[in-house]
């Protein structure tokens, strides 16, 4: 093993000679700079990999031949050779992103470089404190210059704002560290944390130890004393930005970890505040910036708060194992995203976030740009998803539950701004503008980027996954990612063959709901694809998005962890977001839907963390199973997040724009089968922890008027839509809303019903929302008004329409009597009459907008300019019947679906329907699906035959053949009563439907921009103000902390 | 050592007086010497304290050279000095 | 509990007032370079031993019985150490202040404040 | 279901007796209503005379093939809707084919002859159609929720869905008939029942211009004929239905034309002397003084149970 | 002016704040920890007399070689934010009056002697108070006075760019000696050359070495910021 002095020497001896060594030109002068670069590099690999794979033991090596701690020594263990090695690659990257810069500031600037690179390896490996210093100031100095490097205004401002926070950090440093000194007689960091055991002085130590921490504090950019270095992380060189936000902070936090074990548990404590704080607090500003930079600046200030409090925290509670667990994947997130995202601002020079559509023209820039992005909102499978994930279980099990709240807020603030920008980028139209993708630097970010994807990879197996097979159905997305090139066609036949191939895989070894629902998404995904067929036009994506999609709802219900859960759950927030973001001016709609469905998505992990505090060891299901006071606040904060991803009452003003805006061919996957997703989530938590009753709360109770009011508010949401895409958006948060009602029952029946509804909406939305595809296909427009009497155009499409909306009404002898038959018989035997009126009145008004989609768009008078239009193409009529078939299947022979439904439902609840031949019973009442179904048809048919017999010459008639008002009307917009239809009906019952949840939402939203924008103006650009800070939080932490005698 | 802990004061008392000139006055040359005086008073200070290394060193570098150092931007930045508050 | 200890407190207390009332830059710096003084001062009296001699070992009795006889050498080296740092900082700080200066033609900090929020 | 056809055959002849029992009912209510505003009115078998004569058109046109089928599925729900019913307590001929489904299902199959109807009407492209269905429909929308509260409350009270068994339980005299057993959901059904016949002053629908009546505008010939025969078994089959449902079901034919008939009369007086409401107003209603004892007449159960 | 009254009110808070940890430090009336551990040793392993000497050079080599390095950074960092480009060339230089003529001729004169004066500190830095820093500060004035003294004077950049190389690289060439020498504990080892007789010139191994390296560069360097402050 080689020295890790040697390090040291080697970037000195090559800094100190350079200015002789440039004399031979500046080739051979880059030249050396590299090859030393690349040799520090090499020794931490070397230490890495024999950590990694041969055992090695941590390594201490003193100076002068003396033993510490009279001598300062270098400890090499694991956790250092994971940091240097980090620092060195990012740093020899960054060398290769700067080149240009280097190259033409000359050789010195190739020494601040190397001299800067020299403190960050001297600062991770010393172990002395007073040595920390020096390598502090070496980093610090090194990184000032290269930042006043290119003589620009905001460069030099940014630099010198920077330097004076630097000179007060360090005054409080040496300050605590002569304190510390003469307490202890010692200045090595081990022999320090073994001395303070035996201080007398209790007080001065205590002093001493919080202005050491304080100035750390000041250096890790913590709130409100960071101003600072937002303002650097603004106006800086991209480059050293990057640079100085991975490598700088990590070996400044590092070295901060190192000392922490000094410090009393009250300062740990304070650091686990001020970093939550300021994690919170930062990103709530961030949520107000148009610069990227700036925005990435908050972001760095905010990622830094949470690794510092959770190394705090692995300290305080003394957990070695989360260092590695959470603190270290959460650290390696950041360096390598923001370094990455830093170095594309370099590149993008788009001083405002909404002018980076620009770099949708590079298509690698852009792959990196996403991953990374994601990669910070603490998506799987980052990094950074692992540490959050490992950081909330081990704090719940603490009973942590505050901090796992704040910890959660900040990663939606931070997702709120990141992903805002990434809509943008993604959607918006820009100008055109040269940029100079310069192939060095696209290198440096690539490599920067496979890093992050290596560290991922290693974070995937590292974590305890049990079974890697629930990552299978994963792999056709991402194979179609990889397959990008391929023509459309084939991708989707491809799609469709692994669909096919996930049902043989998976349907084969699952049993009860799982298997159900399986069952559903991987028939529905097969003919729901078959519409994405008929897409023309080439996209790289959709496919593999859309796999991903289906992949991660498969993999829901394959999930037999909470683990595997919640990362299905995630891959389904952000895939489907993707999907809906596609659509035309989606920005706005997408944006409202990822964040409600992460919002959901944290609070289902906040009640994970309940229900696994009390129960530790494991992460099953089984970990519902929990009887005290903590059950009814998890259940209440994992139905929440249930509730908002199936759009309940209150929290579904996301749904109607998310659902309209996607893509017309998207939209059926998410209503006919991700709204179900939360229905799955629903049963596997109502399983295994039934629902929660107090004496005088009975959640069951609420839960059921929750189901009963989404469904009849929805409904009359929907009656009043103009656009067909929202009416239907509407109509399933309505629909799904009995199926809420339905599962509150906690009975055999309405377990069935619960099913058998969810059955019924999966196949209607499914025929719905393709025949609506294929209607705005042909017509360009989902507004209904502008549409009328496309009947005759679209007979199949009609058909199929009329064939969805008596089934979705549920009109007999459709399947959807069946769903309504078996809610009121359930309802009623539970007792709950209010809430089958409420259900009842929400079917009837359920009618009218059935028979306004159907009325405003195919019947009536035909306009003008859709008089050439033609039927839908096949891709979507296929699919279409084939559902319509299943729903008659099962309209004939309820028989069929209930008996697989009581299959699941008995071993629960025991047999809610028991049958004689074909008549269903229920403690209240009967049917008989196939008798009703033969009665209707055969009148049906007795009566069209007497029509036919009996029908008198039938004369052909053109359009305006009626009489209106004593007049033949000439224009269709005068005859086509289509607009505001419900126009009364609002008026009289209008104040069912105000936009109460809509304003609450919109408030909050107002609310927390505003706190944000307020918050964000305490950093007044004043370096005076920020000294101000800086010295006003020194005293109040310490009266704090430290306290007045 | 009653006789040295009075000059200790005294000196105290200087340097904390020309720390406050060198803060009010409004000659920037004037406030850097002033700052000059107080590293100065400082060597002596060490030299009374036993550090006659930090002593030679505050003289040398601190009071010497950053003094100097602090003339020559005086000097680059000349113009501003008649607006300085 | 060393009167000087009470001198270097207020000479910090003297360079934060600087810092946080003086517009003008090289102000600034200077203030800061106060504040490292008296800094400097508090530590060396940390090391100071009444009626021990300073750690130069020139008499032999002074080489056997050094450990009852001198002051704490050590921060010494570190003021030593802190000195020469605070120097090259301050050299540093006053290049980037005659760099701004060029730009803006003027040496107050108030003047700097294009960067916020 | 053990012997199918004998059933088909009792289908047939309850329906024949309840069309010409619905066709005279027409032509009696036609008169009466005729006397009480001082008119003579026509004769009592007007309505034969109007279905042969509409039957009896040679010419006909269409506006398309939901048009065609419009009035077929109005007549087909009508004709389901009645057998879908048992007509009288006891009899074995007039039980048609109630055990397909129980209350739940007639409730429910009320809709698909006026969905139907309502797509047939709207494809003729006459502005009047849609405004008429979408004026019938808001009303249909709001009084069945009293109503529904009406028939939950009835379930709570007996245990069952039943249609038969609700009509069983109420045997024994007029004590045992709903209407005097549960008041509140009868009076909620009623409510409701005045809202579903479609009578003044709950005939807007009708409205806006009087002579072409509403939805059906554009019918004419064999489909209005259709409407018409509809019309006969469609009527019946409601008044049997709150028949059953409060006042005790019948045992024979001539208790179940002394019951429906003042039923219907009921509804028709009520029309007479009331002026007709605005849609806005009619919605207004119903939510309010209908559904309010609905909602009475369920919470009982809801404490009782 | 309400910016003042509560910078004044911070103050009071953190001079209360000082306040506390004042009244908590106790004096101390003896040696201890690692400071024991160098008057005990310091004489006998390292051969110094001057204990913070044997401390700054080998003991704590490494914050020493680190404190070099800053200034080497300051130094660098100095010259390339002051570096002339195209668009400083406005500023314009201000006229330059030559010094006087006794000023030039003591220059001449005293200029050796400073810089002798200024070896004679760092190489008895082992002995005597005093030592490669202060030395190289004296060295630097020396340089000083020659600016003063000639306007127009320029300093030979590549003598000194060469001896600023030198001193460096070899003093970190005799850190790895320790490492070659003695093994992986001994960067920046003293011992590489023989102790000598205590309290002689030529004694306490390389440290005279160490020390009249890190004068030269620290003269250099220091020299070096003065000459870009100095540069129009």
């Amino acid at each position: 093993m080689v020295n890790p002095l040697y390090i040291v020497a080697i970037l000195l001896g090559t800094g100190f000679l350079l200015p002789l060594i440039s004399k031979a030109g500046r080739r051979v002068a880059l030249t050396v700079f590299f090859m030393s670069l690349i040799a520090v590099s090499a020794i931490s690999y070397q230490w890495l990999w024999s950590f990694l794979f041969d055992g090695q033991a941590p390594a201490m090596f003193y100076t002068a031949g003396v033993e510490p701690p009279l001598s300062i020594n270098f400890l090499l263990g694991f956790k250092e050779a994971i940091f240097i090695t980090a620092v060195n690659l990012i740093a020899v990257v960054g060398a290769i992103y700067m080149s240009t810069q280097i190259k033409e500031t000359g050789y010195k600037a190739m020494i601040l470089f190397l001299l800067m690179v020299l403190g960050l390896n001297g600062l991770i490996l010393t172990a002395d404190i007073f040595n920390l210093f020096v390598f502090l100031e070496i980093t610090s100095i090194a990184t000032f210059s290269l930042v006043g490097m290119d003589l620009k205004l905001n460069s030099l401002t940014g630099g010198l704002k920077y330097m004076i926070a630097g000179g007060l950090a360090s005054v409080f440093l040496l300050l605590g560290i002569i304190i510390l000194y003469s307490l202890t007689g010692t200045l090595g960091i081990e022999s320090m944390s073994q001395y303070v055991l035996n201080v007398d002085n209790v007080k001065l130590l205590s002093i001493g130890s919080f202005l050491l921490i304080f100035s750390f504090i000041i250096e890790m950019k913590q709130f409100p004393s960071n101003g600072w270095a937002i303002d650097a992380y603004d106006g800086v060189n991209p480059g050293i930005t990057g640079l100085a936000s991975a490598t700088g902070t990590a070996a400044v936090f590092y070295s901060l970890y190192k000392i922490m074990p000094i410090v009393s548990d009250e300062i740990l404590s304070m650091i686990i505040f001020i970093g939550s704080l300021t994690f919170v607090v930062s990103n709530l500003m961030g949520l107000m910036q148009t610069s990227p930079r700036r925005m990435l600046g908050y972001s760095s200030v905010a990622q830094m708060g949470l690794v510092m409090a959770a190394a705090a925290w692995s300290v305080f509670s003394q957990n070695e194992g989360l260092f590695f667990a959470a603190v270290l994947p959460l650290l390696l997130n950041h360096f390598f995203a923001k370094a990455g995202l830093f170095w594309i601002t370099g590149i993008i020079k788009k001083n405002d976030y909404r002018k980076w559509g620009v770099i949708r023209e590079n298509k690698v820039l852009l792959g990196i740009f996403i991953v990374m992005v994601l990669a910070l909102t603490g998506m799987p499978p980052f990094p950074g998803f692992w540490g959050k994930w490992n950081l909330v279980l081990d704090l719940s099990a603490n009973f942590e539950f505050f901090w796992i709240f704040i910890i959660l807020l900040g990663s939606l603030f931070e997702a709120g701004y990141m992903l805002k920008w990434l809509g943008v980028t993604l959607k918006k139209t820009y100008e055109k503008d040269i940029v100079a993708y310069d192939s060095y630097k696209v290198l440096a970010i690539e490599i920067v980027n496979i890093m992050l994807l290596i560290v991922s990879f290693y974070y995937f197996f590292r974590q305890n996954h049990t079974h890697m097979g629930y990552y299978l159905p994963y792999t056709a997305g991402l194979a179609l990612l990889g397959l990008r090139f391929l023509p459309e066609k084939i991708k989707g036949v491809l799609s469709l063959a692994s669909i096919f191939l996930y049902g043989y895989l998976f349907l084969t070894h699952q049993s009860g709901f799982p298997l159900f629902f399986n069952a559903m998404f991987v028939f529905g995904a097969f003919v729901l694809t078959i519409a994405t067929l008929n897409r023309k036009k080439k996209s790289s994506t959709f496919y593999g998005l859309l796999m991903l999609m289906i992949g991660s709802l498969i993999a829901l219900v394959n999930a037999e962890n909470i683990l595997n859960f919640f990362i299905s759950w995630e891959i389904m927030t952000v895939t489907s977001y993707l999907l809906i973001h596609r659509g035309r001016d989606s920005e706005k709609e997408s944006f409202s839907y990822i964040m409600f469905s992460l919002g959901g998505a944290f609070l289902i992990l906040m009640g994970f963390a309940l229900a696994y505090s009390e129960n530790p060891q494991a992460l099953g299901y089984g970990i519902f199973s929990i009887a005290n006071e903590n059950s009814m606040t998890a259940f209440i904060l994992i139905s929440l997040g249930f509730l908002i991803k199936t759009a309940a009452l209150g929290v579904h003003i996301w749904i109607a724009g998310a659902y309209s805006k996607a893509e017309d061919d998207v939209t059926p996957f998410i209503s006919a089968l991700l709204s179900k997703a939360g229905i799955f989530g629903f049963v596997m938590l109502l399983l295994t922890m039934g629902i929660p009753r107090t004496e005088y709360i009975d959640l069951a109770y609420i839960l059921s008027w929750i189901g009963a009011l989404t469904a009849l508010i929805g409904t009359m949401m929907a009656i009043h839509e103009e656009n067909a895409k929202r009416l239907l958006a509407y109509s399933s948060m309505g629909q799904v809303g009995y199926i809420i009602l339905a599962l509150s029952i906690m009975s055999g029946l309405g377990w069935t019903a619960a099913m058998f509804q969810m059955i019924n909406h999966f196949l209607i939305k499914g025929v719905l929302f393709l025949a609506i595809a294929g209607v705005i296909f042909r017509t360009g427009t989902a507004d209904m008004y502008k549409m009328g009497g496309l009947i005759k155009k679209m007979p199949w499409s009609f058909t199929a329409v009329m064939f969805g909306i008596i089934a979705i009404s549920g009109v007999p002898p459709l399947t959807g009597f069946g769903a309504k038959w078996l809610l009121y018989e359930a309802l009623i035997e539970k007792g709950w009459y209010l809430q089958t009126g409420a259900a009842f009145f929400a079917s009837t008004v359920a009618f009218l907008y059935c028979f306004r989609l159907i009325h405003a768009i195919f019947l009536g008078q035909p306009k003008n300019e859709f008089r050439n239009v033609k039927e839908a193409p096949a891709w979507f009529i296929v699919p279409q019947y084939i559902l319509i078939m299943v729903i008659f299947l099962f309209s004939v022979f309820p028989k069929l679906l209930i008996e697989q439904i009581t299959r699941i439902v008995e071993p629960v609840f025991g047999q809610g329907v028991t049958w004689t031949d074909g008549t269903a019973y229920t403690s209240l009442g009967y049917w008989n699906g196939t008798t009703v179904m033969i009665i209707v048809g055969t009148i049906f048919v007795v009566l069209t035959a007497g029509l036919l017999i009996k029908m008198p010459k039938i004369q052909k008639v053109k359009q305006f053949n009626i009489v209106f008002s004593a007049e033949r009307p000439e224009t269709p917009e005068l005859t086509h009563f289509a607009y505001e239809f419900f126009r009364p009906y609002r008026r009289a019952l209008g104040w069912m439907i105000a936009p109460y949840a809509k304003n609450f939402w919109a408030a909050v939203s107002e609310w927390t921009y505003t706190i944000s924008d307020s918050l964000r103006k305490i950093y007044t650009g004043n370096t005076q103000t920020y000294i101000f800070y800086i010295l006003m939080m020194s005293v109040v932490l310490f009266y704090v902390t430290v306290g007045v005698k | 050592m009653e006789l040295q802990h009075g000059i200790i004061i005294l000196m105290g008392i200087a340097m904390i007086l020309s720390a406050i000139l060198a803060m009010v006055v409004k000659d920037l040359i004037s406030s850097v010497i002033a700052v000059g005086v107080v590293s100065l008073f400082a060597s002596i200070i060490y030299l009374l304290l036993q550090a006659p290394d930090v002593a030679m060193t505050e003289a040398a570098i601190g009071a010497g050279l950053s003094t100097l150092i602090f003339l020559y931007a005086l000097h680059k930045t000349k113009d501003a000095e008649e607006e300085n508050d | 509990m060393n009167i000087i200890h009470i001198i270097g407190f207020i000479l910090m207390i003297i360079g934060f007032w600087g810092l946080l009332t003086q517009k003008n830059m090289i102000k600034i710096v200077l203030a800061l370079a106060i504040v490292e003084t008296g800094l400097q001062l508090v530590m060396v009296t940390f090391g100071f031993i009444k009626g021990h001699t300073a750690p130069i070992l020139d008499s032999s009795e002074l080489v056997k019985g050094a450990a009852e006889m001198i002051v704490d050498p050590v921060p010494q080296a570190l003021v030593l150490t802190a000195i020469v740092i605070g120097v090259a900082v301050n050299a540093l700080m006053l290049t980037f202040v005659i760099r701004l200066y060029q730009k803006k033609k003027t040496l107050s900090i108030t003047e700097y404040k294009d960067l916020k929020w | 279901m053990d012997n199918f056809w004998t059933t088909l055959l009792y289908a047939f002849l309850s329906m024949f007796v309840i069309f010409n029992y619905g066709m005279l009912l027409g032509g009696v209510v036609y008169k009466i209503i005729a006397r009480v505003h001082g008119r003579f009115g026509p004769p009592v078998w007007q309505p034969y005379v109007n279905l042969l004569k509409v039957m009896g058109v040679r010419t006909a046109i269409s506006h398309g093939i939901m048009f065609w089928l419009g009035p077929v599925f109005r007549f087909a729900g009508g004709i389901g809707l009645f057998l879908f019913m048992p007509v009288v307590f006891g009899s074995v001929w007039m039980q048609n084919f109630s055990f397909s489904g129980d209350l739940l299902l007639v409730i429910y199959f009320i809709f698909f002859g006026q969905l139907g109807m309502a797509l047939g009407a709207a494809e003729s492209g006459h502005p009047y159609s849609p405004m008429g269905i979408m004026r019938g429909l808001a009303q249909v929308t709001v009084s069945e929720v009293p109503f529904a509260l009406a028939v939950i409350a009835l379930a709570a009270q007996h245990g069952t869905l039943s249609i038969t068994e609700i009509v069983a339980a109420q045997q024994g005299g007029i004590g045992n008939w709903n209407m005097m057993t549960n008041p509140v959901a009868t009076l909620a059904g009623m409510m409701a029942f005045l809202g579903m016949m479609m009578h003044a002053p709950f005939n807007l629908h009708l409205a806006p211009q009087e002579i072409p009546v509403g939805p059906p505008t554009e019918y004419h010939s064999n489909f209005l004929g259709y409407m018409q025969a509809n019309r006969a078994f469609f009527a019946s089959a409601k008044l049997i239905l709150f028949m059953n449902l409060f006042f005790g079901g019948a045992t024979n034919i001539p208790v179940l034309v002394g019951k429906t008939f003042t039923l219907y009369m009921f509804a028709v007086f009520v029309g007479v002397v009331n002026p007709r409401f605005t849609l806005e107003n009619s919605i207004r209603w119903f939510i309010r003084i209908p559904t309010a004892t609905g909602i009475i007449a369920v919470l009982i159960y809801t404490f009782k149970n | 002016m309400i910016k003042k009254l509560f910078a004044a009110v911070l103050l009071v808070f953190m001079a209360v704040m000082f306040y506390q940890l004042y009244s908590n430090i106790t004096e101390k009336s003896e040696l201890s920890g690692v400071a024991r551990g160098y008057a005990e040793r310091g004489a006998s392993e390292l051969g110094t007399q001057n204990i913070v000497t044997s401390i700054v050079v080998t003991y704590r080599g490494l914050d020493t070689l680190g404190e070099v390095s800053v200034l080497f950074i300051a130094a660098t960092g100095v010259a390339v934010l002051l570096r002339r480009r195209k668009e400083d060339e406005e500023y314009a230089a201000p006229s330059k009056r030559q010094s006087s003529e006794i000023l030039q001729t003591g220059t001449k004169l005293l200029t050796p002697i400073i810089v002798m004066f200024g070896v004679y500190i760092f190489i008895n830095g082992h002995l005597s108070p005093g030592g490669g820093f202060q030395g190289g500060a004296v060295i630097a004035s020396a340089v000083l006075l020659l600016f003063l003294s000639d306007v127009n004077y320029k300093i030979n950049h590549g003598l000194f760019n060469i001896i600023e190389s030198f001193s460096g690289a070899f003093y970190v060439l005799i850190g790895i000696l320790g490492l070659l020498l003695f093994g992986a504990n001994n960067f920046l080892d003293n011992r590489i050359l023989p102790l000598g007789e205590f309290g002689m010139l030529l004694s306490a191994g390389a440290i005279p070495v160490i020390y009249s390296l890190v004068g030269l560069k620290v003269g250099t360097e220091l020299a070096s910021i003065i000459d870009n402050m100095k540069k129009d």
